[in-house]
């Protein structure tokens, strides 16, 4: 399938862009983030820890073990700062 | 209730007037406005990203579970993104209720949601560099508090 | 520090946009508006009567001791007497410090000392008559939960 | 002693004036009460209840036990609803 990852603040840095469109199988993020990481170091260091990063499924924050079936963008990103 | 996401800077007492005006019930209004951090006189600006597809549905789902929380009249939530300069308004909740108590704590519910909920990352820029700023886990355990009540 | 008594109007998005552009220092800037209760539509008016000699004292003395207690960069307690129309703002307490938590806990205190502590009496005016608003026990026991910590 | 009264919101209109001058050597508030309700009707009608009262020496809270020695101003009203 064909999905879009957008990546926020310091993961879009590491990564050098904000958004793309990636083939895949995975099942859930974990499993889309290992795919993502075989791509370079780029993706090794902005993914290095997963326990700095969030996630969101269609604009709705989840978890990494959360289904990617049916979802049409996902997008990573360090934990929020606003307010 | 209102939900505004913008870059322009805005002025938190036109706000605050346009608001509390236009209430025909409450007896109660709280407001609470982020200044941007002026890092004892070492920031230059202040640049915030968000996530644009996000950002609305976000704050309007923080905004939403407010109300049906606390018996509100009224519920503004403004957030600005883009460049900032030290001390600018970077952010406003506004509450009004019948009752005191409920303006104040729902207030206080938005703003720790909006820290740890919202799509938005802070970067500051100084002479030496610029650093993107880092949650604090207060932040992100601040809202387990409106959790167990 | 600003503590003002009036029996004029005031616009509280005036007072917050002075109130907040002064800041140098703060990241944080609570502001709580109090408005004339509307009794379901029947009041006609609101009068506020007050103790001239005592009332600035008390104001400072409650400012003073939010001052001594949190770790405030500015504060500001205004509150009207005399005759007030329905939804007109009665009084507005403005709070600013580089500690969120910090400004909501002062306005919040700032409220609970001038409910109980402040000489102000209210009385309403309906077409059935007028009546002292009473104070209720809730009014005059909320300034102890800030006596146990 | 020549201690100045001064009455508010109910407590005013009950005794039908805001101040007066009275000449007294009430040790403390409960006495200074004790000879004003000899005053009359309006008076006992005004202090029926004293735990509905609260009173100000030279503009500061107290409590009705509190000496009147070098007072000059006493303030007697009902529980303040100011904010």
């Amino acid at each position: 399938m064909k999905i879009d990852v957008l990546y926020f603040a310091w993961v879009r840095e590491r990564i050098g862009e904000g958004r793309e469109t990636v083939e895949t199988d995975a099942k859930t993020v974990t499993d889309l983030i290992a795919e993502l990481r075989s791509r370079g170091a780029h993706y090794r260091l902005a993914f290095e820890d997963t326990t700095a990063l969030r996630v969101a499924l269609d604009q709705e924050l989840t978890d990494f073990d959360a289904p990617l079936e049916g979802v049409r963008e996902v997008a990573i990103f360090p934990p929020m700062t606003g307010g | 209730m209102e939900i505004v996401v913008q870059s322009a800077p805005f002025d938190p007492g036109t706000l605050l007037s346009k608001f509390t005006s236009r209430q025909k019930t409450a007896g109660a209004v709280v407001s609470f406005t982020g200044l941007v951090r002026h890092l004892d006189g070492a920031l230059q600006t202040m640049e915030i990203e968000h996530y644009p597809a996000m950002t609305d549905k976000a704050l309007e789902t923080i905004a939403t579970e407010a109300t049906a929380r606390w018996d509100l009249e009224d519920v503004l939530v403004l957030h600005r993104h883009g460049r900032l300069a030290p001390q600018e308004p970077i952010m406003m909740v506004a509450t009004a209720s019948r009752h005191r108590k409920a303006a104040f704590e729902a207030a206080d519910f938005l703003m720790d949601y909006l820290k740890s909920r919202a799509p938005f990352w802070k970067k500051e820029q100084t002479a030496h560099g610029s650093a993107w700023v880092a949650a604090t886990d207060d932040d992100e355990t601040a809202v387990t508090r409106w959790e167990e009540s």
